[in-house]
C-alpha cells in the first residue's frame, strides 16, 4: 500500500488515474456550475445554429490537447498523451454536465435528442477547459512550486495560447447572457471606448505585475513599450477577437451592424481581457 | 531563446522574466504590429462612429417578407428594422388585417432589443388569410434600455 | 501576540512579513479611514432614507416630452416618473389618440422597473399624427418587485 | 532602493501598502466582476429593503475582520489592525465598484442618491472579500507554500469559517439571479431531495480529498462518520443558513411558505456546498 510513487506498479499508476479523474469531476463542476445555472446557457442549447456548435466542439479539443501541456495531469510529453488528456477531460465533463441538468429537470426523458445534446454539449466546453485546469492545479499542490515554474515556463505562444485561455473561460461564462448586449445598448461609444482604455490599462497592469513578482525595484526591466505591445496589445487583440467568435457562436450578431459587433465584442473583452491577465498570473 | 546575455544575478531571481532586446523574435513583433492594428481599427471605427452619427429618435419600419399557411394559422414573417443610431427596448410590433377601416384580427409581438442600423426577424400568425385583407405590420412602442 | 515561539528559520524565509503592531503606515490608515467614512457615510444615508421616507403606493406620472415623424410612423417620446419611495416593476404605460370620447388609436410599453424618486424615457409610436388628435398618456399598471 | 527586507525605512513600508493596493483592486475586481455584470445586482441596488441593506453592511465588517487573519495583506496580529484592513478593502471596492458602474452608466449624473448607494453598497460586498482574498492569495506566491500552511492552519472554528466565506461568496454570485428561484419551481420534491443529498456527496469528496491531499494510502485517518459529522454535515447546515439569509437579503422570500423557502435554499445551497468545501482547498 505504500507503493512511492515513482514506483512501476500497476495498482499505484491506476490509483493515480482514478485521483486524477476526481479531480477532473472536481474541477468541471466548480468551473461550469455558473453555466449550469445560466437560463440563457439552457436556452441557447437548443437554439444555437448546429453548424456553430460543430465548430466549437471542433475548437474544443485541440485546444484542450495544447492546454493538457501546461496544466495536464501529467507533464505530457507527446501529442498522444495530449489528445487522450482532452478525451478524458471531455468525458468527465459531459457526465457532470448530464448528472447536474437532468437533476435540474432542465434536460428530461422524453425531451427531443437534439436539445438534450444541445444542451449537454455547449456545457462540456466550460467543464471539460475546467477539468484540465483543476488537474493541474490541485495536483500541483504537492510538488515545490519554484520546480513546477521552471517546468512549465511557457514560451512566447505558450503565454499568449494561456491568455486565450482565460479570456474564452471567462467570456463563455458571461457571454450568453443578456448583459452583454444590454451594456452595450445602455453605453454612449464614449463610454465604450472609455472601457476598452480601462481594459487595455488593467491588462497591462496584471502583464506588468507578472513581470515583477514582488519586486519594488525596477531595474532593467524590458522596456515599457515592448511589453506593452508585445503583451499587452497582442493579448487584448486577442481577447477582442475571441469575444466576436463566442458573440457571433451564440447567435448575437444575426442582423447586426458593424459599430453594434464592436460595441459589444468590447463589453465582452472587459471580463475577458481580467481573465487573460489573470490566466498568466493563475497558471 | 536561450539567451546567452541574461546576466547571472537576475536568472535566479524571477524565472519568469522576459530577456529583453535581442531575445525578442521578429515573429513577436509582427504579432504585435497586427494586435495594434486591431485595437487601433476598432477604437477608431468607434470613435468615428461617435463622431458622425448623433444619437436621436428611433425610426423603426416592420414590413413583411413572406407568408405561409401552416397548421396553427397563416405565418406572416416580417423584419423589423432600425434606421436610427438609437437603440429601441421591448419593441412591440402590431400586425392587423383590416377592412376598410375595421379590424378583422390582430397579432402582436415584442422584440427585446432593436440596436442601430440592425434588423430583427420575427412572425405574426393569423387565423384569416392576410391574402383576403389589407395587411398592416408598423411598430407600437419602445423603451429606452 | 507577537509570538516569541517564532523560529528564527521562517523570519528570513519571507521578506513580506511585516513587524506586527507599529507597521501600519500613515496611508493605509488614510485609506481605512476612506473606508470607514464610506461605510458610515453609507449607513447613515440609509438609515436616514429608511426613517424618513415611508413606502406607500408608487405615485406615477408620465408626460411627452416631443413628438417627430418617422419612416415607420409619428414617435411620442414620453417620460415616467416616479414620486414615490415605492419601486413600481412591470410598469405598464399607455398612450391615446382621442377626438372627443372616441379612442383613434392606442400604444402600450411596459418598463421593468420605475426606481423610487427615477425617470425612465420610451416612446410610443402612432401612425396618426398626435397633433391632430388629443393625446393621453398615463401609467397603467405595475406589479411589486 | 535596495533596502533590504528587514530594513524598517519608511519608504518601503509604503510600497509594500500601495503593492497591497493595488491587488486589492485588482482582487475586488477579478471577484466581484460576475456581480457587476448581473443585471439582478442593478435592480436589487434600488428596491431592496433599507434595514436588509444595513444589516448586510454591518455583516461584513466583523467578516472582513476575521478573514484579514487568514490572508490579509500581512500576518494581522492585532484586532485593530484587522479592522484596518477591512476598511481599506472596503475602499477599494468601493472605488473599484463606482468605477465600472459608471462605465457602464448603470449609475449616471441626476439619479437619486438612494439608488446609486444602494447599487454601489451592494458590489461592495463581494468586492471587499475578493479584495481581502487576493491580498492573500497574490502575495503568497513568494512564499513556499509549506511555510505558508504552518503559518496559516486554521482550528475548527476557523474552517468553520473559511466554509462560510466560500458559501457567502458563491453564494452572492448566484443568489440574486432568477435561476434559483426559476429551478426551485422546476423542479419536483424528489429531485430537491436528490439535489441535497448529492451537495452532501460533494462535500464530503471534498473534505475527504483536504485531509488527505494527493496521498493513496489512508493509514491513520481520523474515520468516516468523525469527518462526516464535524465538517460535511457542519458545513452543509452552515451553507443552509447562509443560503437563507441571502435569499431573505434579496427579498425572495416574501410570501412565501416554508416549502419554497426550503426548496430555494437547497438549490443555492448547491453551489454554495461546492464553494465551501472549496475554499477549504484553495484558501
Amino acid at each position: 500500500m505504500t507503493t512511492g510513487a515513482g514506483s512501476r506498479a500497476n495498482p499505484g499508476r491506476e490509483r493515480q488515474f482514478f485521483i486524477g479523474l476526481a479531480r477532473a469531476f472536481a474541477g468541471s463542476l466548480i468551473f461550469a456550475l455558473p453555466m449550469l445555472m445560466t437560463m440563457e446557457m439552457w436556452w441557447i442549447g437548443f437554439w444555437i445554429d448546429e453548424w456553430r456548435l460543430v465548430i466549437l466542439t471542433l475548437v474544443l479539443i485541440p485546444l484542450l490537447t495544447v492546454l493538457s501541456r501546461f496544466s495536464g495531469f501529467k507533464q505530457t510529453d507527446g501529442l498522444v498523451d495530449g489528445i487522450v488528456d482532452a478525451f478524458v477531460a471531455i468525458a468527465a465533463a459531459a457526465v457532470m454536465a448530464i448528472v447536474v441538468l437532468f437533476i435540474f429537470e432542465v434536460i428530461r426523458f422524453g425531451m427531443p435528442a437534439r436539445e438534450i445534446i444541445g444542451k449537454v454539449a455547449l456545457q462540456t466546453f466550460p467543464g471539460s477547459i475546467g477539468a484540465m485546469l483543476a488537474r493541474g492545479q490541485l495536483s500541483g499542490e504537492q510538488q515545490g512550486s519554484q520546480d513546477e515554474e521552471i517546468a512549465q515556463d511557457p514560451s512566447y505562444p505558450g503565454e499568449l495560447f494561456l491568455m486565450g485561455v482565460g479570456a474564452i473561460f471567462i467570456g463563455l461564462n458571461v457571454a450568453p447572457t443578456e448583459e452583454i448586449v444590454l451594456l452595450s445598448y445602455m453605453m454612449g461609444p464614449w463610454q465604450v471606448i472609455a472601457l476598452a482604455l480601462l481594459s487595455l490599462i488593467l491588462m497591462h497592469a496584471f502583464v506588468y505585475a507578472v513581470n515583477f513578482p514582488g519586486q519594488p525595484q525596477l531595474a532593467e526591466d524590458p522596456g515599457f513599450w515592448s511589453l506593452f505591445m508585445r503583451f499587452t496589445v497582442v493579448g487584448y487583440a486577442i481577447v477582442l477577437l475571441i469575444s466576436a467568435y463566442l458573440l457571433w457562436t451564440f447567435g448575437r450578431f444575426e442582423g447586426a451592424d458593424l459599430e453594434e459587433v464592436l460595441g459589444a465584442s468590447i463589453v465582452l473583452g472587459f471580463p475577458g481581457a481580467i481573465g487573460a491577465a489573470a490566466a498568466r498570473l493563475i497558471l | 531563446m536561450n539567451a546567452p546575455t541574461k546576466s547571472p544575478p537576475r536568472k535566479s531571481e524571477s524565472s519568469r522574466q522576459i530577456h529583453p532586446g535581442s531575445t525578442t523574435s521578429k515573429w513577436e513583433w509582427v504579432a504585435a504590429a497586427c494586435g495594434l492594428l486591431l485595437v487601433l481599427g476598432t477604437l477608431g471605427y468607434i470613435v468615428y462612429y461617435a463622431l458622425t452619427t448623433e444619437a436621436k429618435i428611433p425610426d423603426i419600419t416592420a414590413e413583411a417578407i413572406r407568408t405561409e399557411p401552416t397548421r396553427g394559422g397563416h405565418v406572416v414573417q416580417f423584419r423589423a428594422r432600425n434606421h436610427s443610431s438609437t437603440t429601441a427596448a421591448g419593441l412591440q410590433i402590431t400586425g392587423e388585417l383590416r377592412q376598410g377601416s375595421s379590424v378583422v384580427e390582430r397579432s402582436e409581438i415584442t422584440l427585446d432589443y432593436l440596436p442601430p442600423f440592425s434588423e430583427r426577424e420575427g412572425g405574426l400568425i393569423f387565423q384569416e388569410d392576410p391574402a383576403r385583407y389589407e395587411l398592416r405590420i408598423a411598430p407600437k412602442a419602445y423603451r429606452e434600455p
